[in-house]
Protein backbone atom coordinates (compact mmCIF):
# COMPACT_ATOMS: atom_id res chain seq x y z
CA UNK A 1 0.00 0.00 0.00
CA UNK A 2 1.02 3.61 -0.49
CA UNK A 3 1.97 5.99 2.47
CA UNK A 4 2.09 9.92 1.95
CA UNK A 5 2.94 12.36 4.47
CA UNK A 6 2.41 16.04 5.37
CA UNK A 7 4.07 19.03 7.01
CA UNK A 8 6.42 17.76 9.80
CA UNK A 9 5.64 14.45 9.90
CA UNK A 10 6.82 14.56 5.53
CA UNK A 11 9.80 16.58 7.36
CA UNK A 12 10.71 14.43 10.10
CA UNK A 13 10.81 10.99 8.03
CA UNK A 14 12.34 12.96 4.87
CA UNK A 15 9.92 12.07 1.91
CA UNK A 16 6.91 12.35 0.64
CA UNK A 17 5.33 9.05 0.09
CA UNK A 18 6.38 5.11 -0.48
CA UNK A 19 5.52 1.67 -0.74
CA UNK A 20 5.16 -0.40 1.80
CA UNK A 21 3.95 -4.14 2.45
CA UNK A 22 3.91 -4.73 6.36
CA UNK A 23 3.81 -8.12 7.94
CA UNK A 24 0.06 -9.69 8.64
CA UNK A 25 0.34 -8.60 12.46
CA UNK A 26 -0.04 -5.34 11.49
CA UNK A 27 -3.32 -4.70 11.42
CA UNK A 28 -4.79 -1.12 12.24
CA UNK A 29 -3.54 2.13 12.11
CA UNK A 30 -1.81 2.28 15.28
CA UNK A 31 0.20 -1.07 14.51
CA UNK A 32 1.47 0.44 11.23
CA UNK A 33 2.04 3.64 13.29
CA UNK A 34 3.92 1.53 16.03
CA UNK A 35 5.60 -0.73 12.70
CA UNK A 36 7.07 2.51 11.00
CA UNK A 37 8.15 3.92 14.17
CA UNK A 38 10.51 0.65 14.26
CA UNK A 39 12.18 1.03 11.01
CA UNK A 40 14.70 4.04 12.07
CA UNK A 41 15.21 7.23 13.73
CA UNK A 42 13.71 9.56 11.22
CA UNK A 43 10.35 7.39 11.63
CA UNK A 44 10.96 6.87 15.27
CA UNK A 45 11.24 11.12 15.53
CA UNK A 46 8.31 11.33 13.38
CA UNK A 47 5.73 8.71 15.79
CA UNK A 48 7.53 9.75 18.52
CA UNK A 49 4.45 11.06 20.58
CA UNK A 50 1.77 8.35 18.79
CA UNK A 51 -1.21 10.26 20.09
CA UNK A 52 -0.18 13.56 18.33
CA UNK A 53 0.22 11.74 14.53
CA UNK A 54 -3.35 12.21 12.90
CA UNK A 55 -4.12 9.11 9.49
CA UNK A 56 -6.72 9.01 6.81
CA UNK A 57 -7.46 6.23 4.86
CA UNK A 58 -8.05 6.29 1.15
CA UNK A 59 -8.57 10.12 1.65
CA UNK A 60 -11.06 9.67 4.71
CA UNK A 61 -9.90 10.57 8.72
CA UNK A 62 -9.90 7.72 10.89
CA UNK A 63 -8.64 6.69 14.28
CA UNK A 64 -6.05 4.71 15.81
CA UNK A 65 -7.90 1.57 15.72
CA UNK A 66 -9.20 1.44 12.22
CA UNK A 67 -8.31 -1.46 9.82
CA UNK A 68 -6.10 -1.41 7.29
CA UNK A 69 -6.67 -3.88 5.31
CA UNK A 70 -7.72 -2.80 1.58
CA UNK A 71 -6.75 0.43 2.09
CA UNK A 72 -4.75 1.88 -1.06
CA UNK A 73 -3.32 4.91 0.63
CA UNK A 74 -2.79 6.01 4.22
CA UNK A 75 -1.66 9.31 4.90
CA UNK A 76 -0.19 10.20 8.14
CA UNK A 77 0.18 14.30 9.40
CA UNK A 78 -0.37 16.43 12.27
CA UNK A 79 -3.04 18.30 13.57
CA UNK A 80 -4.35 20.33 10.98
CA UNK A 81 -4.22 24.01 11.05
CA UNK A 82 -6.24 25.26 7.85
CA UNK A 83 -8.63 27.57 7.33
CA UNK B 1 -34.24 22.52 11.33
CA UNK B 2 -34.09 20.28 8.85
CA UNK B 3 -33.00 20.48 4.83
CA UNK B 4 -32.87 18.20 1.94
CA UNK B 5 -29.21 18.68 0.28
CA UNK B 6 -30.77 16.76 -2.51
CA UNK B 7 -33.13 19.83 -3.18
CA UNK B 8 -30.47 22.25 -2.64
CA UNK B 9 -28.19 23.77 -5.17
CA UNK B 10 -24.92 21.60 -4.56
CA UNK B 11 -21.92 23.28 -2.77
CA UNK B 12 -19.42 25.06 -4.28
CA UNK B 13 -16.09 23.88 -3.30
CA UNK B 14 -12.44 25.02 -4.49
CA UNK B 15 -8.97 24.87 -3.42
CA UNK B 16 -6.72 26.65 -5.33
CA UNK B 17 -3.19 28.73 -4.80
CA UNK B 18 -4.97 31.54 -6.42
CA UNK B 19 -6.27 34.20 -4.70
CA UNK B 20 -10.78 35.04 -4.97
CA UNK B 21 -13.11 37.52 -5.06
CA UNK B 22 -14.72 37.56 -1.67
CA UNK B 23 -17.35 40.43 -3.07
CA UNK B 24 -17.86 38.55 -6.37
CA UNK B 25 -18.81 35.00 -4.85
CA UNK B 26 -21.41 36.45 -2.34
CA UNK B 27 -22.54 38.01 -5.64
CA UNK B 28 -22.57 35.86 -7.66
CA UNK B 29 -24.56 33.37 -4.89
CA UNK B 30 -27.68 35.49 -4.54
CA UNK B 31 -27.26 37.40 -8.39
CA UNK B 32 -31.18 36.67 -9.70
CA UNK B 33 -32.73 35.18 -6.94
CA UNK B 34 -35.53 36.59 -5.08
CA UNK B 35 -35.34 33.59 -2.09
CA UNK B 36 -32.49 34.87 -0.99
CA UNK B 37 -32.75 36.75 2.84
CA UNK B 38 -29.39 36.48 4.16
CA UNK B 39 -26.05 36.07 3.08
CA UNK B 40 -22.80 35.85 5.19
CA UNK B 41 -19.48 35.98 4.12
CA UNK B 42 -16.30 35.08 6.33
CA UNK B 43 -12.65 35.78 4.77
CA UNK B 44 -9.91 34.71 7.04
CA UNK B 45 -6.62 36.79 5.98
CA UNK B 46 -3.29 35.79 6.70
CA UNK B 47 -1.70 38.43 9.73
CA UNK B 48 2.06 39.28 9.89
CA UNK B 49 1.83 38.53 13.62
CA UNK B 50 2.76 42.24 14.74
CA UNK B 51 5.40 42.48 11.84
CA UNK B 52 7.10 39.34 12.59
CA UNK B 53 5.93 37.16 9.83
CA UNK B 54 6.92 37.05 5.97
CA UNK B 55 4.44 34.80 4.76
CA UNK B 56 2.29 31.43 5.51
CA UNK B 57 3.37 28.50 3.62
CA UNK B 58 -0.36 26.34 3.16
CA UNK B 59 0.81 22.84 2.42
CA UNK B 60 -2.45 20.50 1.57
CA UNK B 61 -3.65 16.92 0.63
CA UNK B 62 -4.33 17.52 -3.30
CA UNK B 63 -7.75 15.06 -3.51
CA UNK B 64 -8.48 15.06 0.49
CA UNK B 65 -8.77 18.71 1.01
CA UNK B 66 -11.69 19.11 -1.67
CA UNK B 67 -13.19 15.96 -0.30
CA UNK B 68 -13.13 16.74 2.94
CA UNK B 69 -14.38 19.94 2.72
CA UNK B 70 -17.31 18.66 0.67
CA UNK B 71 -18.21 16.66 3.47
CA UNK B 72 -18.14 19.19 6.03
CA UNK B 73 -20.54 21.22 3.05
CA UNK B 74 -23.06 18.22 3.51
CA UNK B 75 -22.96 18.32 6.96
CA UNK B 76 -24.07 21.92 7.14
CA UNK B 77 -26.40 21.98 4.28
CA UNK B 78 -28.20 19.00 6.22
CA UNK B 79 -28.35 21.08 9.61
CA UNK B 80 -29.14 24.73 8.14
CA UNK B 81 -31.94 25.18 5.39
CA UNK B 82 -29.39 26.68 3.21
CA UNK B 83 -30.21 28.43 -0.28
CA UNK B 84 -26.30 28.50 -1.30
CA UNK B 85 -22.49 28.05 -0.51
CA UNK B 86 -19.26 28.88 -1.47
CA UNK B 87 -16.49 27.88 0.21
CA UNK B 88 -12.69 28.34 -1.02
CA UNK B 89 -9.20 27.36 0.22
CA UNK B 90 -6.15 28.68 -0.99
CA UNK B 91 -2.48 26.92 -0.40
CA UNK B 92 0.68 27.64 -1.18
CA UNK B 93 2.36 30.69 -0.21
CA UNK B 94 0.25 33.62 1.25
CA UNK B 95 1.58 36.91 2.38
CA UNK B 96 0.42 39.09 5.48
CA UNK B 97 -2.60 40.89 3.95
CA UNK B 98 -3.74 38.15 1.38
CA UNK B 99 -6.84 36.22 2.19
CA UNK B 100 -6.70 32.08 2.93
CA UNK B 101 -10.32 30.88 2.96
CA UNK B 102 -13.66 32.01 2.33
CA UNK B 103 -17.10 30.86 2.93
CA UNK B 104 -20.27 32.07 2.23
CA UNK B 105 -23.37 30.63 3.23
CA UNK B 106 -27.23 31.95 1.82
CA UNK B 107 -30.16 31.08 3.53
CA UNK B 108 -33.68 32.77 3.79
CA UNK B 109 -33.35 34.02 7.27
CA UNK B 110 -29.88 35.13 9.25
CA UNK B 111 -29.79 32.74 11.95
CA UNK B 112 -29.21 29.94 9.94
CA UNK B 113 -26.67 31.44 7.42
CA UNK B 114 -24.39 33.02 10.41
CA UNK B 115 -24.79 29.48 12.04
CA UNK B 116 -23.88 27.68 9.13
CA UNK B 117 -20.82 30.24 8.84
CA UNK B 118 -19.50 29.80 11.94
CA UNK B 119 -19.85 25.65 11.60
CA UNK B 120 -18.11 25.94 8.86
CA UNK B 121 -15.02 27.87 10.21
CA UNK B 122 -15.18 25.74 13.07
CA UNK B 123 -14.61 22.15 11.27
CA UNK B 124 -12.55 23.46 8.29
CA UNK B 125 -10.35 24.73 11.36
CA UNK B 126 -10.29 20.78 12.74
CA UNK B 127 -11.05 18.84 9.58
CA UNK B 128 -9.27 20.37 6.54
CA UNK B 129 -6.29 18.87 5.57
CA UNK B 130 -4.19 21.90 5.42
CA UNK B 131 -1.05 22.95 7.65
CA UNK B 132 0.33 26.07 8.38
CA UNK B 133 4.12 27.14 8.34
CA UNK B 134 5.59 30.27 9.22
CA UNK B 135 8.49 32.09 6.67
CA UNK B 136 9.99 34.99 9.29
CA UNK B 137 11.32 38.42 8.19
CA UNK B 138 14.28 37.64 10.63
CA UNK B 139 15.19 34.38 10.52
CA UNK B 140 13.70 33.03 7.21
CA UNK B 141 11.73 29.44 7.84
CA UNK B 142 9.96 29.50 10.88
CA UNK B 143 8.00 26.55 12.46
CA UNK B 144 4.65 24.86 11.61
CA UNK B 145 2.17 26.22 13.29
CA UNK B 146 0.33 24.28 15.84
CA UNK B 147 -3.07 23.59 16.69
CA UNK B 148 -4.98 25.25 19.34
CA UNK B 149 -7.11 23.75 21.93
CA UNK B 150 -9.31 26.71 21.36
CA UNK B 151 -9.64 25.77 17.68
CA UNK B 152 -10.95 22.23 18.96
CA UNK B 153 -13.02 23.42 21.53
CA UNK B 154 -14.71 25.35 18.86
CA UNK B 155 -15.24 22.59 16.54
CA UNK B 156 -16.90 20.63 19.69
CA UNK B 157 -19.75 23.52 20.16
CA UNK B 158 -22.15 21.77 17.18
CA UNK C 1 -13.13 40.24 25.89
CA UNK C 2 -12.81 44.24 26.25
CA UNK C 3 -11.36 46.85 23.62
CA UNK C 4 -11.07 50.96 23.60
CA UNK C 5 -13.35 51.97 21.44
CA UNK C 6 -11.00 55.46 21.38
CA UNK C 7 -8.15 53.66 20.39
CA UNK C 8 -9.83 51.73 17.63
CA UNK C 9 -10.66 53.32 13.58
CA UNK C 10 -14.78 54.77 14.00
CA UNK C 11 -17.19 53.13 12.64
CA UNK C 12 -18.11 53.76 9.47
CA UNK C 13 -21.89 54.15 9.39
CA UNK C 14 -24.18 55.48 6.34
CA UNK C 15 -27.85 55.80 6.03
CA UNK C 16 -28.87 55.94 2.38
CA UNK C 17 -31.29 55.22 -0.51
CA UNK C 18 -28.55 53.78 -2.81
CA UNK C 19 -27.84 50.76 -3.26
CA UNK C 20 -24.25 49.46 -1.55
CA UNK C 21 -21.19 47.45 -2.70
CA UNK C 22 -21.01 44.84 -0.05
CA UNK C 23 -17.68 43.44 -1.36
CA UNK C 24 -15.98 46.77 -1.64
CA UNK C 25 -16.81 47.79 1.55
CA UNK C 26 -15.36 44.34 3.15
CA UNK C 27 -12.24 45.11 0.78
CA UNK C 28 -11.95 48.40 1.76
CA UNK C 29 -11.69 47.58 5.81
CA UNK C 30 -8.89 45.50 5.33
CA UNK C 31 -6.89 47.20 2.41
CA UNK C 32 -3.29 47.80 3.64
CA UNK C 33 -3.52 45.97 6.80
CA UNK C 34 -1.76 43.33 8.19
CA UNK C 35 -3.62 42.82 11.62
CA UNK C 36 -6.68 41.94 10.03
CA UNK C 37 -7.54 38.15 10.61
CA UNK C 38 -10.80 37.98 10.21
CA UNK C 39 -13.98 39.66 8.41
CA UNK C 40 -17.26 39.00 8.52
CA UNK C 41 -20.00 40.54 6.14
CA UNK C 42 -23.45 39.77 6.80
CA UNK C 43 -25.92 41.09 4.06
CA UNK C 44 -29.70 41.51 4.15
CA UNK C 45 -31.43 40.74 0.78
CA UNK C 46 -35.30 41.62 0.37
CA UNK C 47 -37.15 38.39 -0.59
CA UNK C 48 -40.22 37.88 -2.58
CA UNK C 49 -42.05 36.66 -0.10
CA UNK C 50 -42.46 33.38 -2.44
CA UNK C 51 -43.70 35.58 -5.31
CA UNK C 52 -45.84 37.87 -3.33
CA UNK C 53 -43.88 40.63 -3.05
CA UNK C 54 -43.46 43.37 -5.68
CA UNK C 55 -40.96 45.70 -3.40
CA UNK C 56 -40.49 46.54 0.36
CA UNK C 57 -40.67 50.41 1.20
CA UNK C 58 -38.37 51.21 3.82
CA UNK C 59 -39.55 54.26 6.21
CA UNK C 60 -36.78 55.51 8.67
CA UNK C 61 -36.48 58.36 11.08
CA UNK C 62 -33.55 60.74 9.98
CA UNK C 63 -31.02 61.39 12.19
CA UNK C 64 -31.71 59.20 14.41
CA UNK C 65 -31.22 56.06 12.76
CA UNK C 66 -27.81 57.24 12.01
CA UNK C 67 -27.34 57.87 15.71
CA UNK C 68 -29.02 54.96 17.26
CA UNK C 69 -26.94 52.79 14.54
CA UNK C 70 -24.12 54.46 15.72
CA UNK C 71 -24.82 53.78 19.22
CA UNK C 72 -25.05 50.33 19.02
CA UNK C 73 -21.73 49.95 16.57
CA UNK C 74 -20.11 51.70 19.88
CA UNK C 75 -21.27 49.03 22.08
CA UNK C 76 -20.06 46.36 19.74
CA UNK C 77 -16.64 48.16 19.76
CA UNK C 78 -16.41 48.23 23.57
CA UNK C 79 -17.37 44.51 23.96
CA UNK C 80 -15.45 42.78 21.06
CA UNK C 81 -11.90 43.93 19.61
CA UNK C 82 -12.86 45.06 16.62
CA UNK C 83 -10.12 46.02 13.79
CA UNK C 84 -12.89 47.75 11.65
CA UNK C 85 -16.80 48.37 11.51
CA UNK C 86 -18.83 48.97 8.68
CA UNK C 87 -22.75 49.34 8.54
CA UNK C 88 -25.04 50.70 5.85
CA UNK C 89 -28.88 50.63 5.81
CA UNK C 90 -30.70 51.85 3.32
CA UNK C 91 -34.27 53.39 3.11
CA UNK C 92 -36.70 53.88 0.15
CA UNK C 93 -38.02 51.59 -2.31
CA UNK C 94 -36.36 48.53 -2.25
CA UNK C 95 -37.37 45.28 -5.03
CA UNK C 96 -36.86 41.75 -4.04
CA UNK C 97 -32.82 40.63 -4.43
CA UNK C 98 -31.87 43.93 -3.49
CA UNK C 99 -29.50 44.64 -0.61
CA UNK C 100 -31.12 46.55 2.68
CA UNK C 101 -28.39 46.29 5.14
CA UNK C 102 -24.94 45.51 5.02
CA UNK C 103 -22.69 44.92 8.64
CA UNK C 104 -19.23 44.01 8.08
CA UNK C 105 -17.12 43.19 10.85
CA UNK C 106 -13.23 43.08 11.05
CA UNK C 107 -10.80 40.97 13.85
CA UNK C 108 -7.74 39.52 14.96
CA UNK C 109 -9.88 36.40 14.94
CA UNK C 110 -13.08 34.99 13.82
CA UNK C 111 -15.16 34.60 17.16
CA UNK C 112 -15.09 38.52 17.73
CA UNK C 113 -15.93 39.09 14.07
CA UNK C 114 -18.61 36.64 14.01
CA UNK C 115 -20.33 37.84 17.65
CA UNK C 116 -20.03 41.48 16.37
CA UNK C 117 -21.59 40.85 12.98
CA UNK C 118 -24.23 38.85 14.87
CA UNK C 119 -24.80 40.91 17.58
CA UNK C 120 -25.14 43.72 15.72
CA UNK C 121 -27.60 42.30 13.39
CA UNK C 122 -29.69 41.09 16.52
CA UNK C 123 -30.03 44.88 17.95
CA UNK C 124 -29.96 46.71 14.48
CA UNK C 125 -33.41 44.85 14.34
CA UNK C 126 -35.20 45.74 17.36
CA UNK C 127 -33.73 49.48 17.54
CA UNK C 128 -32.77 51.34 14.37
CA UNK C 129 -35.35 53.50 13.46
CA UNK C 130 -36.84 51.69 10.14
CA UNK C 131 -40.06 50.62 9.11
CA UNK C 132 -40.54 48.09 6.64
CA UNK C 133 -43.94 48.11 4.45
CA UNK C 134 -45.30 45.53 2.13
CA UNK C 135 -46.01 46.58 -1.87
CA UNK C 136 -47.73 43.45 -3.25
CA UNK C 137 -47.74 42.50 -6.97
CA UNK C 138 -51.55 41.23 -6.96
CA UNK C 139 -53.55 44.30 -4.62
CA UNK C 140 -50.64 47.29 -4.65
CA UNK C 141 -49.95 48.56 -0.64
CA UNK C 142 -49.81 45.70 1.60
CA UNK C 143 -49.31 46.21 5.16
CA UNK C 144 -46.96 47.29 7.23
CA UNK C 145 -44.01 43.88 8.88
CA UNK C 146 -44.69 43.01 12.12
CA UNK C 147 -42.03 42.87 14.52
CA UNK C 148 -41.60 39.44 15.47
CA UNK C 149 -41.14 38.10 19.13
CA UNK C 150 -37.96 35.66 17.47
CA UNK C 151 -36.27 39.49 16.70
CA UNK C 152 -37.08 40.84 20.17
CA UNK C 153 -35.78 37.02 21.52
CA UNK C 154 -32.56 37.07 19.27
CA UNK C 155 -31.58 40.75 20.87
CA UNK C 156 -31.94 39.58 24.11
CA UNK C 157 -29.42 36.84 24.33
CA UNK C 158 -26.81 39.48 24.59
CA UNK D 1 -42.48 70.84 21.82
CA UNK D 2 -42.48 68.99 18.11
CA UNK D 3 -44.05 65.66 18.21
CA UNK D 4 -43.52 63.61 14.94
CA UNK D 5 -45.18 59.97 13.77
CA UNK D 6 -43.64 57.08 11.73
CA UNK D 7 -45.02 54.44 9.95
CA UNK D 8 -48.48 53.09 10.86
CA UNK D 9 -48.82 55.84 13.86
CA UNK D 10 -47.90 58.28 10.82
CA UNK D 11 -50.61 57.06 8.58
CA UNK D 12 -53.47 56.76 11.64
CA UNK D 13 -52.57 60.29 12.67
CA UNK D 14 -52.67 61.59 9.10
CA UNK D 15 -49.78 63.78 9.80
CA UNK D 16 -45.81 63.69 9.90
CA UNK D 17 -44.83 65.96 12.52
CA UNK D 18 -46.94 69.43 14.52
CA UNK D 19 -46.29 71.56 17.52
CA UNK D 20 -48.36 70.64 21.05
CA UNK D 21 -48.74 72.85 23.81
CA UNK D 22 -49.44 69.69 26.48
CA UNK D 23 -50.38 71.05 30.29
CA UNK D 24 -47.87 71.06 33.09
CA UNK D 25 -50.11 67.64 34.24
CA UNK D 26 -48.73 66.16 31.06
CA UNK D 27 -45.04 64.84 32.64
CA UNK D 28 -44.13 61.42 31.27
CA UNK D 29 -44.20 59.87 27.43
CA UNK D 30 -47.18 57.87 28.83
CA UNK D 31 -49.23 60.76 30.08
CA UNK D 32 -48.22 62.46 26.50
CA UNK D 33 -49.60 59.29 24.67
CA UNK D 34 -53.12 59.40 27.00
CA UNK D 35 -53.13 63.36 26.19
CA UNK D 36 -52.59 62.95 22.46
CA UNK D 37 -54.84 59.48 22.15
CA UNK D 38 -58.32 62.05 24.02
CA UNK D 39 -57.46 64.48 21.07
CA UNK D 40 -59.31 63.00 18.75
CA UNK D 41 -60.36 59.65 16.43
CA UNK D 42 -57.22 59.62 14.46
CA UNK D 43 -54.89 59.76 17.79
CA UNK D 44 -57.47 57.18 19.62
CA UNK D 45 -56.89 54.52 17.25
CA UNK D 46 -53.02 55.25 16.44
CA UNK D 47 -52.64 54.97 20.47
CA UNK D 48 -55.75 52.32 21.18
CA UNK D 49 -52.97 49.81 22.47
CA UNK D 50 -50.36 51.90 24.45
CA UNK D 51 -47.97 49.13 25.22
CA UNK D 52 -47.57 48.61 21.51
CA UNK D 53 -46.34 52.03 20.65
CA UNK D 54 -42.88 53.03 21.30
CA UNK D 55 -40.92 56.64 21.58
CA UNK D 56 -37.89 58.37 21.15
CA UNK D 57 -36.72 62.04 22.77
CA UNK D 58 -34.21 64.05 21.10
CA UNK D 59 -33.52 61.36 18.97
CA UNK D 60 -32.93 58.58 21.85
CA UNK D 61 -35.10 55.71 22.62
CA UNK D 62 -37.07 56.34 26.14
CA UNK D 63 -39.41 53.78 28.22
CA UNK D 64 -43.23 55.10 28.80
CA UNK D 65 -42.21 56.47 32.42
CA UNK D 66 -39.52 58.93 30.31
CA UNK D 67 -39.81 62.55 31.70
CA UNK D 68 -40.79 64.68 28.35
CA UNK D 69 -39.62 68.36 30.48
CA UNK D 70 -37.35 69.71 28.15
CA UNK D 71 -37.59 67.86 25.45
CA UNK D 72 -37.45 69.10 21.75
CA UNK D 73 -38.80 66.31 19.72
CA UNK D 74 -40.73 63.65 20.97
CA UNK D 75 -41.07 61.20 18.37
CA UNK D 76 -44.05 58.15 18.46
CA UNK D 77 -43.52 54.96 16.31
CA UNK D 78 -44.48 50.88 15.78
CA UNK D 79 -41.66 48.28 16.91
CA UNK D 80 -39.01 48.91 14.54
CA UNK D 81 -38.70 46.24 11.69
CA UNK D 82 -35.30 47.18 9.91
CA UNK D 83 -32.40 44.93 9.18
Amino acid sequence: MKLIYFAWVRERIGRNEEEIFPPAAVVTVADLARWLAGRGEEYANAFADPDVVRAAIDRRHVQPGAPIAGAREIAFFPPMTGG
Amino acid sequence: MSAKPSDDPPAKVRVQADPFDAGAEAHALAAGRCDIGAVVTFTGLCRDEGGRLEALELEHYPGMAEEEIGRVADQARQRWPLLGLTIIHRYGLIRPGESIVLVVAASSHRRAAFEAAEFLMDYLKTRAPFWKKEHLKERGAGGWVAATVADDTAAERW
